[in-house]
């Protein structure tokens, strides 16, 4: 009977420890707890919680389509296109985070590699392979917006998420400058939305033809593997984890840790840059409207945090955001109010801050083992 | 009941990310809707879906289709690019666009196009006459703007020439916020021009032009004789100050978006819905203007009018284009106003 | 067009930024970095708009805008109390939770609006504050308070030694008997309080109703105006008026040829240049963004 | 009324991972200088904290004057008329001496407004009183580390306690400046002052303690009386557990050709304050140079320029005849440099990476670790730190994948030698490497820097420990405000000696 009991209690210390160890986890727990209560939230509405379950579950399997008249999985393309800038804006924030910096900046770094692209496929007359090179600059301009930050936070100490904030606003207005004062769309009635795109740079669809599901896709998965590769694999990467983790050790043993920082920020400034490519060059087969910040930055910031800075959870947290993004759209035909999901969004990210207190359950757990050790020892 | 109810279209309006109640262009549209339906049966019959950005404009007309709604109503001209390439993929679905008409014509598309500088015309003539019957010698006229473009145009040059046509060398001062929706950038703007003697804000910017309405309702609370004019809907209760007797909206450039979605769920319930372009003007009465105004002059309805009479008879044509306007010696030089 | 006449409407858009980094600057003294300011800003505006819409929909007069004012800043102080946990007893990332309620009250805000007035925004309010005779708003002369005020806590009474103090050397605070815990709550919430007071007069003064764009970033150019303005309420103040002058300027001066876009970026470039001219020597409260661990126990 | 004033019984304090006081009974009578001994990491200033109200006790009762007292916080201490001058000073750098002295409880007018002026007045009074000089308007960052000591003295007289916890207080001073501190002790005693003094050094246990309580890794130990005839080897036996030779056994050396050469070289500080003045040195092949001197006088600095951390204003600095005054670290670890840096959590290891990534932290970059593409090598790094582990004795959770920071102190710092050492290095710097250590660590660490030596390695000693200066090196070169006061063999010059020149007088011999 004790016996039992007692061993029952060293089994569930076992688990529950270990599930405070791992961040994986404590990820999805945030994850379930943030959507729980956005189910409560639209509960209390009196509207039919349900129906948000419905709307998050046909992002990812679709639903019977009444104007055609067959099964359609668009939205599936739709939660998987979003996927592209969170995963990629995701793995920006992530980078920086492992070398030990906070980058709030994946969304200027975002808007001046959209910038690029745009400029390179509005400004030259078409020729084959356009999009690719409109990538590529746009992840050189990503790469320069964020080496900026890199470079005045090693060399002048100047705190990073200050600077991406101030850089992130001067990319947008810089944007706003070229696009509409510099190239302006030529045709009557198109103002406030940038200049045709040259056919051959738009990206081809793949897949889902009811979505805008485009290769900007497979781009995405290769930059989740580069991603890994330079972190876990390269001594590249070692020099960078070693900086993140402690920058005067790795200073002191020899590693410029100037240019850690330097080149951390500007990789992670080319992901970014490559959500910019893949969205302008993705998402409409024709210029794009300008408003303000596309968020996608911002939203980056919460991908990272879910997916532990590490290039699988990135990737499973950035479809998530997909997936509730395209279900922003489809809960409002089940009259779900739609800001359940910004709410939701803000929520995950608040309890993985408060995931610290995990941290202090840990060490309480750990001062009881002893205490329990010392008891026994006393008993003898 | 069960049957009329049934026998009615469902019809889904998508809106840019302001919304349905930007209190001004979409919230005429949603207006006519409800009107429609009598307000029976939103959330079956009929709903607004609002994006959260430019990339949801193609997966929210898919997923409307996707639902067999009969008709979609989209808001805007930037919607356009997104309705042509939808309408080409889903040719049986019906689809309904304002402010555009420059879009490949399809059998599923009705492209619904206002001359909208006829109405401002008018405003602009009860502007001036108001400044008249106030003494005032060489008034100030203002003119806010939203985004720049062809559309925003005609409704400052209607302004304008409607003004010249009463003070032929009033001074004009005009601003674009480059946004539908900040009203802070129209209040900051108004208030350092009525500081400056500006006598009346014609604001044609959406959401925007709520904060002109704002600065004039509480200058005129303090005693200050200015004006604000609203637009596309009669904003006459925004200007409300006070003891809420008294606005401070003289009057509305009436853009009747209303009519078009009216026009269109008619023509979708009784089977006649077309493609093409329809124009929406004085004489279809999709434009007009407000007199809701008590304080609004006697003098000023006359004269508008009179006005009203010489357009639909052909005697006034109003200007369309920055370019026209300036040729025909009318506009000034140096405006904020674009062309395309 | 003469610079004098523009200054009440330069005043008008600089109070909001003031007051909050003012706030903000507390908070760092303190050994708190809040980047949350926007979101507190934002969900100030929003409770002052319903409140003041609510009350005088019942027939209310104008004190019904500064019971409004009352709420913003009660709400907003409860809100950042988030912040205060996650940093001060979870010792959090800051910028983490920081980010988090300023998603949060993008989702909050326009869901109160929905719940209250089924739309996305507020209604229309009709009473708001009023200028007086030299066209300034109660906000200029409550934001200029708050700066005296600031300076007297910190630098003349000793609450502001202690505040100081635990920006700086935690440690040093706590080993004579200084709560550190308490100070920096108390920090946090007051930079909650003064963000709600901003949003409050921001929507009272510069708009009709509340709408998600209203805030557009000014919590941000706040926290810039911390940095830039030395972590002193001076150069807050000197820093405040400059961003708000530009912001101002972008659509004063728009008559002219040059894009506002230009002027739009004038503040963030500003900081930008004169955190790099300032660099090397290092303001910023020594602890600021420091979790203070002092016993495991 | 009792005639102790502090009785701390049972008292028990666990940190994660560690107990680091275990039930341990501490009984000190009105007005005693008693001294707490023990060696670094034996729990010494935990206990006082628990004292002082900064920690709280998992276990144990308090009696302060004969009443049993619950001591939540450091204000319950202050009230009780406990002061404490902490080993790690608790001093706002960017306040004045008088605005630190007042912390906490300020002084104000009716309005509750702070007004100083008084408190100025009575500080200047009380520093004149017990000697303490210091300047009340100077603010912290202007003076010197020794004034801040008194700084601290201050504030507890300030509050005038009648119980002085003073935590190591001769760490950072020179024999000089101990003697003056003494004096101080013997004064406060007079004034019917009780004085608890933590230290390991037993001299000083001799000079002034009345009685000694000896702990020993947490655990209490012994009580004892100090009188005249109290040898220091029983103390020391009692404080390590078991009979310690004060001096390792090394073989005479023999100097080979000049390794390191430093050519008169300034170095400012992170601030740009000049700390190291045209300082020069030489460092031969198999020896072992020692820099005694007190901490902040320049020694630091002087490392950091050595090792490339910060650049020489001036002078050049010459290894194997190579110059490397303007070479990156990176350069002068391939050139042969090896450094075992004075703050390990800083500096010395990342403790975020394993004991595996540690130990390559200087090399993961070589073709021996990572091959072309700069892919590494994962198994060739684990078989390196498994035989280093092995051959240097490395207690660790999980073997190689342990973080580096879950190590203890003394592991910590095996694992930075074991680095530095198995990069056979031609000269190592070495900082303060046995502080903090348990003996056993300490002795080990001592034996294979002199293996190093032995092996024709020159080395680089700098401690601020005399005794461990006196007991490694062949040379010593006493460091006084940022220039050598002079250069001589081990054996030449008693501790005294030594003492007057890191007290800044220059010897004869300097020149030489
Ligand atoms: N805050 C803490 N968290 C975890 N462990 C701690 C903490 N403070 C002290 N320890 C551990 O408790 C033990 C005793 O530390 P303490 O500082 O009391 O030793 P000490 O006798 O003062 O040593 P020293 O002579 O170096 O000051 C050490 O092993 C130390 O690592
Ligand atoms: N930062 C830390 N994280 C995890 N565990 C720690 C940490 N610091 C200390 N410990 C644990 O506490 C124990 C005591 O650490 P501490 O540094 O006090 O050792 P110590 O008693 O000083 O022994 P040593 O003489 O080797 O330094 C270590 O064995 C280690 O397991
Ligand atoms: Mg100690
Ligand atoms: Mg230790």
């Amino acid at each position: 009977m004790t016996k039992s009991s007692k061993s029952t209690n060293k089994t569930d210390q076992v688990w529950i420890d270990r599930l405070l160890a791992s961040e994986g986890a404590t990820s999805v727990l945030v994850v379930i707890l943030g959507i729980l209560s956005g189910t409560l939230i639209v509960a209390l509405l009196g509207k039919n919680p349900s129906s948000l379950f419905k709307a998050i579950w046909q992002a990812f399997v679709g639903y019977y389509n009444k104007g055609k008249g067959a099964w359609s999985v668009g939205p599936l393309g739709d939660t998987l296109t979003y996927a592209i800038p969170y995963v990629l804006c995701g793995l920006s924030m992530g980078f920086a985070n492992r070398v030990g910096l906070f980058n709030i900046g994946a969304e200027g770094q975002y808007t001046v590699g959209m910038l690029a692209a745009h400029a390179f496929a509005v400004c030259i007359p078409a020729f084959p392979g356009q999009w690719l090179f409109c990538m590529v600059v746009a992840v050189l301009a990503g790469a320069i917006w964020g080496g900026i930050v890199g470079i005045l936070k090693a060399k002048f100490k100047i705190s990073e998420v200050v600077a991406t904030i101030m850089l992130n606003y001067i990319a947008l207005y810089i944007y706003r400058l070229v696009a509409l004062y510099l190239f302006p769309a030529g045709l009557t009635n198109r103002t406030y939305r940038t200049a045709d795109l040259a056919s051959t740079s738009i990206l081809k669809g793949v897949f889902i033809s009811e979505s805008n599901l485009n290769i900007g896709f497979f781009f995405m998965i290769l930059a989740v593997f580069v991603y890994w590769f330079i972190m876990e694999k390269t001594k590249l990467g070692f020099s960078f984890r070693a900086t993140g983790f402690n920058k005067d050790a790795a200073r002191c043993s020899g590693i410029n840790d100037t240019q850690a920082i330097s080149l951390s920020m500007a990789i992670a400034g080319a992901f970014a840059g490559l959500a910019g490519a893949c969205v302008l060059l993705g998402s409409l087969k024709f210029g794009r409207i300008m408003q303000g910040q596309d968020n996608y930055g911002f939203m980056g910031i919460a991908v990272a945090l879910v997916g532990n800075s590490k290039a699988p959870g990135i990737f499973l947290a950035g479809i998530l955001f997909g997936a509730l993004r395209s279900a922003y759209s489809l809960m409002q035909f089940m009259n779900i109010p739609r800001e359940v999901v910004n709410i939701i969004e803000g929520l995950i990210v608040i309890f993985i801050a408060l995931r610290a207190g995990l941290g202090k359950v840990q060490e309480y757990r750990a001062k009881q083992k002893i205490k329990k050790a010392r008891e026994q020892e006393a008993a003898k | 009941k069960e049957e009329t109810k049934s026998s009615k279209p469902t019809v889904a309006i998508l809106t840019d990310a302001t919304g349905v109640d930007d209190k001004s262009f979409n919230a005429a549209a949603w207006r006519g809707i409800k009107q429609f339906y009598n307000n029976e049966g939103e959330g079956t019959l009929y709903r607004n879906i609002t994006a959260q950005s430019s990339d949801d404009y193609l997966p929210n007309l898919k997923n409307t289709a996707a639902q067999g709604y009969d008709l979609i109503i989209t808001t805007g001209f930037t919607w356009g690019d997104a309705v042509a390439a939808f309408c080409a993929e889903y040719p049986n679905q019906k689809v309904i666009i304002v402010d555009v008409d420059y879009l490949p014509q399809t059998a599923n598309l009705i492209q619904y196009i206002y001359e909208e500088e006829q109405g401002s015309y008018l405003v602009g003539v009860a502007a001036a006459k108001q400044a008249q019957h106030d003494g005032i010698s060489n008034p100030v006229f203002g003119f806010i703007g939203g985004v720049p473009g062809a559309t925003i145009t005609k409704f400052e040059i209607g302004y304008i020439e409607g003004i010249k046509s009463v003070f032929p060398n009033a001074k004009i001062v005009d601003y674009y916020a480059n946004s539908w929706g900040a009203p802070e950038l129209a209040k900051t703007q108004a208030k350092s021009w009525y500081d400056s003697g500006v006598y009346c804000i014609f604001s044609a910017a959406g959401g925007t032009g709520g904060g002109t309405i704002a600065q004039a309702a509480e200058y005129r609370a303090a005693g200050k004789n200015v004006w604000a004019i609203g637009v596309d809907s009669d904003q006459y209760e925004d200007g409300l100050y006070g003891d809420k007797t008294k606005s401070a909206v003289l009057t509305s450039m009436l853009k009747m978006v209303e009519n078009s979605t009216i026009d269109a769920l008619t023509k979708v319930e009784n089977g006649t819905f077309v493609g093409g372009v329809v124009t929406q003007n004085m004489k279809t009465e999709g434009v007009g203007y407000a007199t809701t105004n008590a304080e609004l002059c006697a003098e000023a309805k006359t004269a508008c009018e009179a006005a009203k009479a010489d357009i639909l008879s052909g005697k006034i044509v109003v200007n369309k284009t920055y370019a026209a306007s300036k040729a025909a010696g009318i506009a000034p030089a140096g405006l904020g106003a674009i062309d395309d | 067009m003469n610079i004098l006449n523009m200054i009440p409407t330069i005043m008008m858009v600089t109070a909001p930024i003031l007051i909050t980094a003012i706030g903000g600057m507390i908070c760092e003294r303190s050994g708190v970095v809040n980047v949350a300011l926007e979101g507190l800003m934002s969900i100030g505006a929003c409770a002052a708009a319903c409140t003041a819409f609510i009350l005088q929909s019942t027939g209310a007069g104008g004190g019904s805008v500064w019971v409004g004012v009352l709420i913003a800043m009660l709400i907003s102080g409860i809100i950042s109390l988030i912040h205060a946990v996650a940093a001060i007893d979870l010792k959090a990332n800051q910028t983490i939770s920081g980010t988090g309620i300023n998603l949060l009250a993008d989702g909050i805000t326009i869901f109160a609006c929905q719940v209250l007035f089924g739309m996305d925004r507020t209604d229309t309010i009709p009473i708001r504050m009023h200028t007086d005779g030299l066209g300034f708003y109660p906000s200029f002369y409550i934001a200029i308070g708050v700066v005296v005020l600031s300076w007297f806590v910190l630098y003349k009474t000793p609450f502001g030694m202690h505040l100081r103090a635990c920006g700086e050397h935690p440690a040093a605070a706590d080993s004579v008997g200084i709560n550190v815990r308490r100070v920096r709550y108390i920090g946090v919430f007051v930079s909650g309080v003064l963000g709600g007071l901003a949003g409050a007069c921001a929507v009272m003064t510069q708009t009709t109703q509340f709408t998600s764009t209203l805030i557009g970033g000014r919590g941000f150019i706040a926290l810039a105006a911390v940095a830039f303005g030395r972590w002193t309420p001076i150069g807050v103040l000197g820093a405040s008026v400059l961003f708000g002058a530009s912001q101002a300027l972008s659509v004063l001066l728009s008559g002219t040829s040059i894009p506002s876009e230009v002027f739009n970026i004038i503040p963030y470039a500003i900081t930008l240049i004169a955190l790099i001219a300032f660099s090397g020597k290092d303001f910023a409260p020594r602890s600021a963004g420091l979790p203070y661990e002092k016993s495991s126990s | 009324m009792s005639e102790y004033a502090i009785e701390m019984l049972g008292i028990t304090k666990t940190f994660p991972g560690i107990i680091a006081n275990d039930n341990v009974n501490l009984v000190v009578k009105k007005n005693e200088v008693h001294a707490i001994l023990g060696e670094n990491g034996a729990g010494k200033s935990t206990l006082m904290s628990v004292l002082f109200g900064a920690y709280s006790p998992d276990s144990g009762k308090i009696l302060i004057n004969g009443k049993e007292v619950k001591i939540t916080n450091p204000n319950v201490a202050t009230d009780l008329g406990i002061g404490m001058v902490h080993q790690h000073f608790k001093l706002v750098h960017n306040y004045t001496v008088t605005e630190n002295i007042v912390l906490g409880r300020e002084p104000r007018n009716k309005f509750g407004i702070l007004s100083l002026d008084e408190a100025e007045k009575k500080v200047q009074m009380l520093s004149e009183k017990y000697g303490l000089q210091v300047d009340p308007k100077a603010k912290i960052e202007d003076i010197t580390v020794g004034q801040q000591q008194r700084v601290e003295i201050l504030k507890t007289l300030y509050s005038d306690s009648d119980i002085i916890i003073l935590d190591e207080p001769s760490a950072v001073l020179t024999p000089q400046e101990i003697d003056e501190l003494m004096d101080i002790i013997r004064l406060l005693q007079k004034e019917g002052k009780t004085i608890v003094l933590i230290t390991h050094k037993l001299k000083e246990i001799k000079a002034v303690a009345n009685r000694c309580t000896i702990l020993r890794r947490g655990k209490y130990i012994d009580c004892v009386d100090i009188t005249p005839e109290t040898s220091e080897q029983e103390l020391a036996t009692m404080m390590v557990g078991r009979p310690v030779k004060f001096d390792i056994e090394k073989k005479p050396c023999n100097p080979g050709e000049k390794l390191l050469e430093i050519k008169s070289i300034s170095v400012n500080d992170s601030v740009g304050v000049e700390k190291v003045h045209d300082l020069s040195l030489d460092v031969c092949a198999g020896e072992i140079v020692g820099i005694a001197g007190v901490d902040g006088n320049g020694q630091t600095e002087l490392l950091y320029a050595l090792s490339g951390l910060s650049p020489v204003t001036k002078g050049q600095i010459i290894m194997n005849g190579k110059d490397i005054t303007n070479m990156k670290i990176r350069e002068r670890n391939e050139a042969g440099l090896g450094h075992i840096p004075e703050d390990r959590h800083k500096h010395g290891l990342v403790g975020g990476l394993s004991v595996a990534e540690n130990t390559v932290l200087k090399d993961f970059y070589t073709l021996k670790y990572s091959g072309k593409l700069g892919v590494l090598m994962t198994d060739r790094i684990f078989a390196n730190s498994d035989k280093l582990i092995e051959e240097f004795d490395i207690r660790s959770g999980q073997g190689s994948i342990t973080p580096a920071g879950a190590l203890s102190g003394g592991n910590q710092q095996k694992v930075i030698v074991a680095r530095e050492i198995s990069l056979s290095p031609n000269v190592l710097l070495v900082a303060q490497p046995t502080r903090g250590l348990d003996v056993g660590a300490i002795e080990y660490i001592r034996k294979r820097l002199v293996a190093e030596r032995d092996k024709g390695r020159a080395i680089l000693l700098v401690s601020f420990e005399l005794d461990e200066i006196m007991n490694l090196c062949d040379r010593i070169a006493a460091i006084s405000k940022g220039s050598i006061a002079g250069v001589f063999k081990a054996g030449e010059k008693t501790a005294s000696e030594i003492g007057l020149m890191m007290a800044g007088e220059k010897s004869k011999e300097a020149s030489k």
